[in-house]
């Protein structure tokens, strides 16, 4: 097995960087409601990523604690928000988010 | 390792007003089981009677200030204010709720006990030291909120303006929380005073401290309705409930501000010369923004929804200003904001009839006639959203702006008085439409306000004239809470 | 080198083990059933029907390959293979035996040991879901979907109290790593009482063992929980659309979560290879009970019900017979004897699947639900409380 | 071995986040996103939080997923519209998205000093031990106060998915 050098924790945190911004590209491109919705699940994975990292480097487990908590708010965001998507879907029968725009100026 | 943790009563008695409504809230779940359709409006009492609880424990945690929990909290004046505040906000939208869910056939205890459990978010955000209190305490705030800005779930504006809500809150969390982590990555914690600490040493890596900032900056300004972060407001404020969108326009601003303000005066103070420009440009885009959006609005809520972006750009004048005079005088403009923006949303609510028909500014049109009393409350709040002397929105402005030149920023101070001028005229529209056109059909068939819906308005219009008339009387509390943000 | 060429070996048995297992174990249950229904079941191929498997795949393998044209393609090819793949995943952590010695390099019973091991077989059963709900949604059928929805909502509901019971042995052992659980449960109360989880003071987990294996039925879609596969009312559920390999994937799927599941009840509730009995008499049990099937193979030669019996029986006798002297050897037996006590707690559990499956009716969907979220649930509730309140006390 | 497994589940991670926002039908997206947790874990693992990554897996892959994919069977939402965009979001928008990654990447890899290399298995601080200590002591408060969250939630998807309002 060829021997490779160890990965430097910048890398980890560059690639919790390009998750998130790809996380936000989603969010602004995608007109489905539900994957907008998962875009923002990716950004907050991206930023637990970063909080492992950042955990790693300072030797604490604080980090940890925060994206457990992360995780939390995201199940019970999930449970709210698709609750919410499914009583836009039942009232107007799109999932279309550039459909729902019934407020007039 | 593990030192003594066991927390003291003290602490608990600290914690008091949230634990009150915690316990009220739960108590309104559990009775919603029970009561039948008549009974639910006693579910409402009882929740008043929590927040009234609350706000009791509330200033007897005065007697008594310092940390608890770990740090965790930390009940100062500061916090104490706030609490008080979005307790009294509470308190005036379940009054303002009664009738108006009587009207739409929709009383429920869960509405209540969402209220409550709101509020503890934003009881918790008012005390918070530590960011993933924070965190957690505006996540509590928001979700809470997002269900009551859909709870009429058959109304599609209803379902609308939960899930814009909704959407564009999640994403700023997003935001929040990747600065939480680049701060914590920075300074190996996350309690306030303790970043400060860090951030003060020599600037190593202030650009990337100035990045989390930044980050952090943008997940609250959109919590707030901050240009160029406030496009959900006006949809969210028109399609919610209208003591919904009072309630939201109001208490969870306010608690977001609270940390907004308590986090960039003590823990990102030290790099104060790289969000200042940032906080002066949204600022003035928000007054901007805010008022020109507002000119051409034909829909009261709406216009109250751009309204309110440009008044959270007033009130970011006084974070650009960073002295203690702009931290009072913003919490003076917060209380005087959600005493004037609710009365407002309440009356609008008493108009609005059977699922919000009539929200239009001609819909209001006689109503000087019909219903004087009403009528010339509204104006009141109407006058002190213009900043008319003898209202709290008067003072409001003035110790604003005054904060603003002291910290020498004569060109926003010229920009934001100009904007004022500006949003004047479409407030008068609204008078004008009170007092000088013959009443309409919305007007003609209104009934009487009920009681509670009564007490709220005129509660609301004298706590404006109170601010208005004797400023001190808050204003020496603001400033003495105010003074630890140097 | 070593670590990974004893894990290497370690990976081979499990795997040849694990598998004849799952093959065998569908032979046994056919031929289980048949006797409870007083039929003989397999008995052409080979011996007893014990070729039965081999020639069950060779027919699986050579069965036309259907692929519907109006089906989802990806998710359809996949969902078969995220399923039996989910389910093969978990042996891997279970440890048959203590630590061990061979040829002086000291290793454990184990394929890989992780630290957290339990919410390994937690993660893994949680997202082993979606196997079923995707095969069932992109077979683009109304009975699939159904059956795909239903199982997973199923397996979603009886996923709560199967965590919250299996946190009952974690509190008692205070550990999350098996090997730790199990070898938390070794000794004896009064000389005689193995102080396994389901008799360890100050809670028993006998409550906690009945809940645990009655949602362990329902995870794996079992009778009286089959009802993604109700035929009545939904064809064959969510595999409906599927033949030959993409089917057995399904099949293998569904006996591999049951070993894996009754594994895990005999490490966290029956001791895991903690023997019966005390040292000494614990040694004699295996030999003589394969003694025993020795002397019972033999008379069945002598006088035996069919022909063929006459060759066959002494030829299981005969390997009866090697394996009670090989228990009899103090070296194999410090290695088998283990791993004889857990195989024989596994093999008691899936008895009772069988048993199960030939006894009980099956439920009604929102009987189903009911019983998990109104009786199951709160009852793991309330074992968890007590436990935790025992715990804390003594 | 370790930096092998990273630039692996990197890779995946990258590639399951790309097409997530390049699919068109909301179940694929679901999936990659599946694909981009489930890679954070083994990622998780490799900087010694065994607990986080096992937590990700259920309840990020288990409950929070199998919750997105349940609701897009249910509607059977079906593959999304292209509408168009406005002309700046069409051509300004990937730059400026590119280029905030770009300042991302280029901070942490310039003005972050003296981070650590990975080394699998030098530091485990994240044991399930390890959590539970830190979350019944330091951070009790946050703990009790997040199931006020887990009860809104509740509620709320009970109001609105379920309660009938006359």
């Amino acid at each position: 097995m060829p021997h490779l050098p160890p990965v430097p924790l910048s890398w980890y945190l560059v690639l919790s960087a390009i998750l998130f911004v790809l996380g936000v590209a989603g969010f602004l491109y995608r007109k489905s409601i539900i994957t907008v919705f998962m875009s923002i699940e990716l950004m907050l994975n991206a930023v637990n990523l970063s909080f492992v990292s950042f955990s790693y480097q300072l030797r604490r487990i604080d980090g940890h604690i925060y994206s457990f908590f992360v995780m939390v708010v995201a199940a019970a965001e999930a449970a709210v928000g698709l609750a919410i998507i499914l009583t836009v879907f039942k009232n107007r029968g799109t999932l279309q988010i550039d459909e729902v725009d019934s407020m007039k100026r | 390792m593990f030192g003594n943790f066991q927390p003291h009563a003290a602490e608990y008695l600290r914690f008091l007003p949230e634990i009150v409504l915690c316990v009220f809230g739960i108590a309104v779940m559990m009775l919603e089981a029970v009561t039948n359709e008549k009974q639910k409006l006693s579910l409402g009492v009882i929740s008043l009677i929590g927040i009234v609880a609350a706000f009791a424990a509330n200033l007897w945690s005065h007697t008594d200030l310092g940390a608890a929990f770990q740090n965790m909290l930390v009940v100062d004046n500061y916090g104490i204010f706030f609490r008080g505040l979005v307790l009294v906000v509470g308190l005036l939208c379940v009054l303002a709720s009664f009738s108006y869910l009587q009207r739409e056939g929709a009383q429920t205890g869960e509405y209540y006990a969402l209220i409550l459990f709101s509020l503890v978010g934003q009881c918790i955000l008012a005390t918070a030291s530590d960011l993933i209190m924070v965190f957690i305490g505006l996540e509590i705030s928001s979700i809470a909120t997002y269900i009551l800005a859909g709870f009429l779930r058959d109304d599609p504006r209803n379902n609308e303006s939960a899930l814009k809500y909704f959407l564009l809150g999640s994403f700023a969390t997003a935001f929040l929380l990747y600065g939480i982590a680049w701060v914590y990555g920075l300074a190996g914690s996350t309690n306030l005073d303790e970043i400060r600490r860090v951030l003060e040493q020599p600037q190593r890596m202030s650009i990337v401290a100035g990045l989390a900032a930044g980050l952090i900056f943008v997940g609250l300004a959109f919590k707030v309705s901050v240009a160029p972060f406030q496009m959900w407001a006006p949809d969210v404020y028109q399609g919610a409930a209208a003591p919904i969108s009072a309630f939201m326009s109001a208490g969870p601003k306010a608690a977001a501000f609270a940390v907004f303000f308590r986090l960039f005066m003590t823990s990102f103070r030290p790099i104060d010369a790289r969000w200042i420009p940032l906080v002066w440009g949204c600022a003035l885009l928000s007054m901007i923004v805010g008022n020109f959006a507002a000119l051409v609005q034909t829909n009261v809520k709406r216009l109250l929804g751009y309204s309110s972006i440009a008044h959270a750009g007033y009130i970011l004048v006084a974070l650009t200003a960073a002295s203690s005079i702009g931290v009072s005088a913003a919490m003076f403009y917060l209380a005087s904001y959600a005493l004037m923006n609710i009365g407002a949303f309440v009356v609008i609510s008493y108009i609005a009839a059977r699922h919000e028909r009539h929200v239009r500014i001609e819909d209001l049109a006689g109503l000087g006639y019909r219903e004087p009393v009403t009528a010339a409350l509204l104006a009141i709040f109407v006058f002190s959203l213009i900043g008319v002397p003898l209202t709290g929105g008067f003072f409001a402005k003035f110790y604003v702006f005054q904060a603003a030149l002291d910290s020498h920023l004569i060109w926003l101070t010229v920009l934001g008085l100009i904007n004022s001028a500006i949003a004047a005229y479409y407030y008068l529209k609204i008078i004008v439409a009170i007092y000088m056109r013959e009443p309409g059909e919305a007007v003609a068939e209104l009934p009487a306000p009920a009681a509670s819906l009564r007490a709220a308005i005129w509660a609301s219009a004298f706590g404006t004239l109170i601010l208005g008339i004797f400023p001190s009387s808050l204003l020496s509390f603001v400033s003495i809470s105010a003074s630890s943000f140097r | 080198m070593n670590f990974f060429l004893i894990s290497l070996i370690k990976i081979v048995i499990v795997f040849g083990v694990f598998m004849t297992t799952l093959a065998y174990l569908q032979w046994v249950e056919r031929k289980v059933l048949a006797h409870i229904q007083s039929r003989t079941g397999p008995l052409r191929v080979g011996p007893h029907g014990l070729m039965q498997p081999l020639a069950d795949v060779f027919k699986l393998l050579t069965k036309e390959d259907l692929l519907p044209p109006y089906v989802n393609r990806i998710f359809y090819l996949g969902a078969p293979f995220i399923a039996v793949a989910l389910a093969l995943i978990s042996i891997s952590i279970i440890p048959f035996g203590p630590e061990i010695a061979v040829a002086g390099t000291r290793t454990y019973m184990q394929v890989g040991d992780v630290n957290v091991g339990v919410l390994f077989v937690l993660a893994i059963a949680a997202i082993s879901v979606y196997g079923v709900a995707l095969a069932g949604w992109s077979s683009n059928n109304k009975y699939s979907l159904l059956g795909g929805l239903r199982s997973s909502a199923q397996m979603i509901s009886y996923e709560l109290p199967l965590t919250l019971v299996i946190v009952s042995p974690l509190l008692l052992a205070n550990h999350l790593s098996f090997r730790e659980i199990g070898n938390s449960q070794a000794g004896y109360y009064l000389g005689f009482i193995p102080r396994w989880n389901i008799f360890q003071m100050p809670f028993p987990q006998i409550f906690g063992f009945i809940i645990f294996m009655i949602a362990a039925f329902a995870e794996t879609n079992r009778i009286p929980f089959d009802l993604p596969e109700a035929e009545n009312e939904l064809v064959a559920g969510f595999h409906t659309e599927y033949s030959s390999m993409k089917f057995a994937c399904f099949f293998m799927a569904e006996y591999a979560n049951m070993v894996t599941i009754t594994c895990v009840a005999t490490l966290l509730f029956l001791g895991g290879w903690q023997p019966l009995f005390p040292a000494p008499y614990s040694n004699y049990v295996p030999v003589a009970v394969f003694l025993f099937a020795g002397v019972l193979c033999f008379l069945h030669a002598v006088r035996p019900a069919r022909k063929r019996d006459r060759y066959t029986f002494p030829v299981f006798a005969l390997a009866a017979l090697a394996l009670a002297i090989l228990f009899a050897l103090p070296w194999f037996q410090f290695v088998l004897a283990p791993i004889f006590w857990f195989a024989s707690k596994v093999g008691f559990l899936l008895f009772t699947y069988i048993w199960v499956r030939g006894t009980l009716p099956r439920f009604r969907y929102d009987q189903l639900m009911h019983f998990a979220w109104t009786f199951l649930f709160p009852c793991a509730l309330i074992n968890l409380l007590l436990t935790a309140l025992f715990v804390a006390i003594f | 071995m370790d930096t092998l497994l990273f630039i692996v589940f990197a890779i995946v991670a990258v590639a399951c986040a790309l097409n997530l926002i390049l699919q068109s039908h909301p179940i694929s997206s679901a999936l990659s996103l599946i694909g981009v947790m489930c890679s954070l874990a083994v990622l998780y693992l490799l900087l010694g939080a065994e607990f986080i990554a096992m937590a990700q897996m259920i309840v990020y892959g288990g409950a929070v997923m199998v919750l997105f994919v349940f609701v897009i069977m249910l509607m059977n939402a079906g593959a999304e519209k292209r509408s168009g965009k406005s002309w700046f979001a069409q051509f300004a928008g990937p730059p400026l998205l590119v280029l905030f990654a770009a300042v991302l990447a280029f901070l942490i890899l310039r003005a972050v000093p003296k981070l650590r290399t990975v080394e699998f298995g030098t530091w485990v601080g994240g044991t399930a031990e390890h959590i539970g200590q830190m979350l019944f002591t330091e951070y009790l408060l946050p703990f009790e106060v997040i199931s006020i969250l887990i009860l809104i939630a509740i509620m709320g998807a009970v109001v609105l998915a379920s309660k009938e309002i006359d």
